[in-house]
């Protein structure tokens, strides 16, 4: 289906946009918010306010129309391809594909410090009224805490015969969220032999779920995410993973 | 609530009666083409001919082109039904294609026609009773607006159908009160347009048919919520005994009516308004309607500090005429704003002085807080956080109707999720500091109390001025006394629709409504 | 000179964008705003928030880095391209000008009931600590006021043999001040011999200055705008142009 | 302010004493390797090998290797450099070479070298002594902050020359205090870098360097705008000690520095904190810097309400820590935040209670108010509206810190944009509302006086438990008690850099700092 953005009206295309430019504030200036406005496909671009900041910069804030389509049929969703399951049923899942406690260990990489939104997976305690994995029989969860040097996850995963690493970022400044999960994800492909590697999962509120397979890992979270969202995606990955070689 | 000297209340009120009262005897003593086409209304007359001229304007040109309105249109035209044994409708349409003459009733004819044109006109107002007792039904059926101040949204879109769509999206996010803003322009307009209408500029028309569609879909989306939620619509203009006619017959639940706001912010003649605005307000107060009026329009022309006491005066002004037109005091919603320049020192306080000021001196009227439009500017973040400020303003001073501002004021007719933001303000602030008002406790002679008792006197001053005026309220609204605007008593649209009544007057509804 | 919006670092290129889209909320909403975003050039995109308003219809927030740049040296601005005088200038260009007043008719046309802008350019009172044309000895101002129709303008502009028409627009929902302006140019060069007509001049708060010449008159004036710019740009104007038609 | 009862209050101060005096005993009879490397920097070492690591590290280790630290280093060092008689760089460099060895000054040779030690240190606290009276000497010459609460703006590029510009458009356009961020990190370095530093995520590093640079930018903005600009930065870490020498040999005017924050955020051993927290106190008290304590932070993982009498615990404990180590009620900036769910019913009035609650138990110390973080998300609009109300609460509760909250928190780092657009919130609110606490008297008993009572009974429960433990203050940390962090007292990181004092321990920095 085609759609438009919607201010008042059906397609009338109606967007808000604000920034800010390192020019004076003035008619050049506001002619140079229309310029960008009109680049991003405002027209017409109404510049509603323009404010100094110090001397150099300017704060703007632009009303206009759109002429950009947006097609839903071509939007591409990481859904899942997997039920969603309850504790008792992940645990007899596991019971049933591995005959033994599936290992995850968590930890929150490099420098970043939040683990609230690992914690809230992974503690009892849990997320949005559900228990978090520690919760689950058939789980043994590890968690490493925050600011976790990379080798020192590799060690303890192995060292765990982890059949999971599930890793936080939360800073993105300068993509330090990319750039950490990279390094961990080789670090992983280096540290073990081909396929045999544990499942990788990371998340935090600023990834893009579509970034799996760019990152170097099997799948990626996002804000809101719920611990039987995750525990659901290990057990199914799991099954539809030859067994033997983690084993 | 503050400490005011009730004497100082009471000269107040009394000096707005000495000011009203010849408005009033004026208004008495004219009819408008308005006022007896609304009469036709209430008879039943409706519809309009193929280039949408409504019957109730054909016809009554047709009569004033015979007899003049001076006389009332009940008579002649009752005259000629019973001569032509016709109804309203097809009457209409003859004197249209001008095969009607119309006269006054012979002597010996005349008791019959008065007593048909009663029966007739006194249906329309029958029709406004049973309007009035379904809403009452209507709320303790189905459960009233959960607390106050009560929320009040606008829908502009321009056309009726997403308009209604609009309205149900506002009510079920929260709103309790749905305004249904009317075109540009329809204010000026010297007849009611007819039927749904989907065009108009910022709003689409005020007609019957729309107050219909809107009031059934509501009616609707109220069951699904479980409270009543209120539709209001504009009054105010070249049409109001006739709006609040139709709006009485469509049980609209509020009007923005004010004795001046036409006067001044639409160039319509002062008499013609007096005129219009006391029979429409009569009719409001039959119907169980309540008004707001126009004050908070002063101060988006008129500064907010230097002219607080001008609202004051206008507010007296407007619950005299209310009350003279037998409104009660729940059914006064009378205007205020938050209007006053958010970079002045102290302009909250200064605010919740005003605030306090109308609530105390109107302690049993449902206060119209309208919220920040003026200062409103593109900075929308900014914007976002004046309007919470009026909303808290609102809660700590307990104003009874709380409209809703958007942080779009300064750039477009509020959009769908401007609605939704601000929506999302009100019950923030309404629910975080709910009961705050049980620690806002300004001090007896506070910088609060200093200030509202300030406004009270200048009002006071005001009302001594224009009371001892020998030109009185016209004179004063021709100097430019609200919102600056000057408006002499003589200029200004409509006035050739006025007419002083002659000693043969009759108007079936005015006779019922002024009992 | 080139430049791109300033988040916290120069050349960052980060934006904020908000709009409304009919889909229901959820992933596949943010999905439809990521590709929104996309096609305004935001890369990343992050969907930082998103709401459902009623069922249909979600709103959402978006930060995101653009590419685009702003090229300030292809800014047009409407740039005053003569000096700004005081009223006593103007009093006496006029003077020496015209040789008798300059008249100056000003109205709010179509339904538009805006008066306060156009009463700040023409009213004693004037805007912004400056005088309005009503207080210059040598300039007869004729407010029409509100709502005014096109044609009694015309009318009253022939009527007063104005030098020039003085137009508000404030209300653009549905382009209402485009429409009347175009309605208001075309009925004054059907009623005036060519290169007769009085200078016509439109304002409002979301005119764009460059439309002038598409909207048929010799100015449009935006938000901020004083009485002395007005007053300045009608003598500039008048000086340059021949006097003998319009005497 | 709150009608409490003065005996509760004693009560509360009481328990804190009995609970934090063991922790007192543990830090006297201990050192770390940071107090005694801050020994060094005090004693004039600085600068750092080419792969940058200080001088002071490299000699310290050098001295452990040899002795370890329960002896301090002044002792071996000094002795060493009438050996060698060299100075401390060159011997560093040595050591570092691997050509020194060090070992206790020989009976004959104590008092000399215990002397030439103290000589050296007293160096450095008298450049302390300098920074605070040349501080002094701005804030009369120049001008101080205008208002209470100081305004303080976060500036994060993680660029220091980025960083300078931002701070000084920051403070022209009105922040009062200035905090630098620095990299995620750095708080668990066990060394403090050294130079200008362009890299780092979501702030750059605490350097000395840094310090002098923005300092003496911050001077010449001060100048121009005719107030005296403090700055801020982090000591907490695992170098608290070295940090709070060079932030008083720089003339940084705050510091944020928290009896805990180490131990329950950044997971460092309890005991390397409470020895650090107490030596760098000791040096902050000396150089008349304010510290910010950070129960803000134990809202951003535990619920504000539900946990809220942990801050008022965590506030009074780190009153007696600070007051111990010699700090005045001034120099308290102890932290709370406005973190409670904005949905809850009667949010913003719970905020009033517990504002009010810790300003009536620290009448004179200027608390440090942090905005709402947790509960911002990515509706900016919402967002801002919410830092409105923390500003607004701020103003009525007479908080003295007042931090900056931006509407991105839940996005990104604060854009240069974000800044203003809160400036110009904190400017409206102060502004508009600045004296409505005039009006704002919270009932004896009614919701706001009664929920602070009950925090404060809550907070002395806890006391009272832990003062009963055992285990004590280290068992209620292990237990999760703060921030629902649990840190077992054996566990963290630095707990290999403590050691208990010898009966031969010297460290004439302490000595000098314990009289
Ligand atoms: C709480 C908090 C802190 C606490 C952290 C306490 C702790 N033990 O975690 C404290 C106060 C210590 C802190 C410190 C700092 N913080 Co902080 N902090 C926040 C805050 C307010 C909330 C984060 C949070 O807890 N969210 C709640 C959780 C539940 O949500 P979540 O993390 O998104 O997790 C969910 C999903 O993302 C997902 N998920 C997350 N991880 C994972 C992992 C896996 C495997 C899976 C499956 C799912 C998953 O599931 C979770 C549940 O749905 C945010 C601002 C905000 N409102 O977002 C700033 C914020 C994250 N902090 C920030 C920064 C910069 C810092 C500091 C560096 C400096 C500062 N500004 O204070 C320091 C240093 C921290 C460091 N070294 O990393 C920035 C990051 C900016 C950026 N985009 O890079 C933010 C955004 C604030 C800001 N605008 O400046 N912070
Ligand atoms: C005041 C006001 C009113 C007053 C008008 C009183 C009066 N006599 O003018 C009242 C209350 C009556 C009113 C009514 C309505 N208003 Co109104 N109103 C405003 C408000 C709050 C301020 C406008 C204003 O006075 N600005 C101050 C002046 C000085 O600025 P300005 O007009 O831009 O003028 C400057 C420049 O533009 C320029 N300029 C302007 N005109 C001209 C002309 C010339 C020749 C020159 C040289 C320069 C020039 O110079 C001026 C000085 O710098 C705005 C919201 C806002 N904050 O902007 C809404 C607003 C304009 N109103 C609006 C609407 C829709 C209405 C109504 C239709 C319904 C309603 N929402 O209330 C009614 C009906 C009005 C009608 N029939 O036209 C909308 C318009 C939406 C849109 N973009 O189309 C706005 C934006 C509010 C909103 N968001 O809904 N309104
Ligand atoms: C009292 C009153 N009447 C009527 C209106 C609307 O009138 P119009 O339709 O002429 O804009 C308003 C708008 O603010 C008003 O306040
Ligand atoms: C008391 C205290 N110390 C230190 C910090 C910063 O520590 P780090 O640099 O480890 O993020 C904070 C941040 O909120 C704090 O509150």
């Amino acid at each position: 289906m085609i759609i438009r953005p919607y201010g008042d009206t059906t397609g009338d295309g109606m967007v808000q946009v604000s920034f800010t430019l390192p020019v004076p504030a003035g008619k050049a200036g506001d002619g140079a918010a229309r310029q960008l406005a009109t680049k991003m496909g405002l027209e017409p671009a109404l510049v509603a306010h323009s404010r100094a900041i110090g001397d150099g910069f300017t704060f703007f804030v632009v009303y206009g129309r759109v002429s950009h389509l947006v097609d839903t049929d071509q939007v591409i969703v990481v859904e899942r391809d997997h039920p969603l399951l309850t504790p008792a049923e992940v645990n007899t899942e596991i019971r049933r594909l591995l005959r033994r406690e599936l290992v995850v260990v968590g930890a929150c990489i490099g420098t970043d410090a939040h683990t609230v939104g690992i914690d809230a997976i992974l503690n009892i305690k849990g997320f949005a009224g559900e228990k978090g994995l520690e919760y689950y029989r058939e789980i043994k969860v590890v968690n490493l805490g925050a600011q976790v040097a990379v080798d020192d996850l590799v060690t303890r995963a192995r060292h765990e015969r982890a059949d999971a690493v599930l890793v936080s970022q939360v800073v993105t400044q300068r993509d330090a969220h990319l750039l950490n999960t990279r390094a961990m994800s080789d670090a992983f492909a280096t540290a073990y032999p081909d396929g045999n590697r544990p499942l990788l999962v990371v998340g935090g509120p600023r990834f893009d779920e579509g970034s799996a397979a760019d990152l170097g890992v099997d799948r990626v979270f996002v804000r809101g995410t719920t611990p039987s969202e995750v525990a659901s995606f290990l057990v199914h990955r799991l099954g539809s993973r030859d067994l033997g070689a983690s084993a | 609530m503050l400490e005011l000297d009730p004497t100082t209340i009471a000269t107040a009120r009394q000096l707005a009666a000495q000011v009203g009262r010849p408005i009033v005897d004026l208004a008495r003593a004219h009819t408008t083409t308005s006022v007896e086409r609304a009469t036709l209304r209430l008879a039943g007359l409706a519809g309009a001919d193929p280039d949408g001229t409504p019957w109730a304007n054909r016809l009554l040109d047709a009569v004033r082109a015979d007899l003049g309105i001076e006389h009332g249109v009940a008579l002649p035209v009752w005259d000629a039904l019973r001569r032509e044994d016709a109804d309203l409708l097809t009457l209409a349409q003859k004197a249209a294609a001008g095969s009607v003459r119309f006269e006054l009733p012979s002597e010996r004819h005349r008791d019959a026609v008065r007593a048909a044109a009663s029966i007739a006109v006194r249906r329309g107002l029958t029709r406004i009773d049973r309007r009035r007792q379904e809403r009452e039904r209507l709320v303790t059926e189905i459960g009233d607006a959960p607390r106050k101040p009560w929320i009040y949204l606008i829908v502009a879109t321009g056309n009726i159908h997403e308009d209604v769509e609009q309205a149900r999206a506002a009510a079920r996010a929260g709103a309790d009160v749905i305004a249904i803003i009317r075109s540009t322009g329809q204010s000026l307009l010297d007849y009611v347009p007819e039927g749904l209408t989907t065009e108009g500029f910022a709003g689409t028309y005020a007609t019957q048919a729309n107050f219909r569609l809107v009031r059934e879909a509501l009616d609707e989306t109220s069951r699904e919520l479980g409270r009543y939620v209120r539709l209001t619509n504009y009054a105010s203009g070249l049409c109001m005994p006739e709006i609040a006619a139709l709006a009485g017959m469509e049980r609209l639940d509020m009007m923005l009516n004010d004795s001046m706001y036409g006067i001044l912010f639409r160039d319509i003649n002062p008499l013609r308004t007096f005129v219009d605005q006391r029979f429409s307000r009569q009719v409001h107060a039959r119907a169980g309607i309540i008004i707001n009026t126009g004050e908070d329009n002063y101060l988006t022309t008129a500064d907010a500090v230097d002219a607080a006491h001008t609202v004051t005066v206008s507010q007296l002004l407007n619950e005299y005429f209310a009350k003279e037109a037998g409104l009660e005091d729940w059914q006064l919603g009378l205007g205020h704003a938050f209007e006053i320049d958010p970079d002045l020192d102290e302009s909250f306080r200064l605010e919740l002085a005003h605030a306090l000021l109308a609530r105390t001196l109107f302690p049993d009227a449902p206060l119209k807080w309208m919220p920040p439009t003026r200062h409103m500017t593109g900075d929308v973040f900014r914007g976002h956080l004046l309007d919470g400020f009026f909303n808290l303003a609102g809660a700590l001073t307990g104003q009874g109707i709380l409209l809703v501002g958007m942080m779009t004021e300064a750039v477009v007719t509020p959009w769908l999720s401007d609605r939704d933001l601000a929506l999302q303000n009100v019950r923030y602030v309404l629910n975080a500091a709910s009961n705050l008002h049980e620690d806002f406790r300004p001090a007896p002679d506070g910088f609060i109390a200093t200030r509202a008792r300030q406004v009270l006197a200048e009002a006071i001053d005001l009302l001594g001025q224009i009371s001892h005026d020998s030109t009185g309220l016209l004179g004063a609204i021709g100097d430019g006394t609200f919102g600056l605007m000057r408006r002499p008593a003589d200029g200004g649209r409509g006035l050739d629709g006025v007419a002083a009544k002659s000693e043969h007057y009759f108007n079936p509804a005015t006779e019922e409504l002024d009992r």
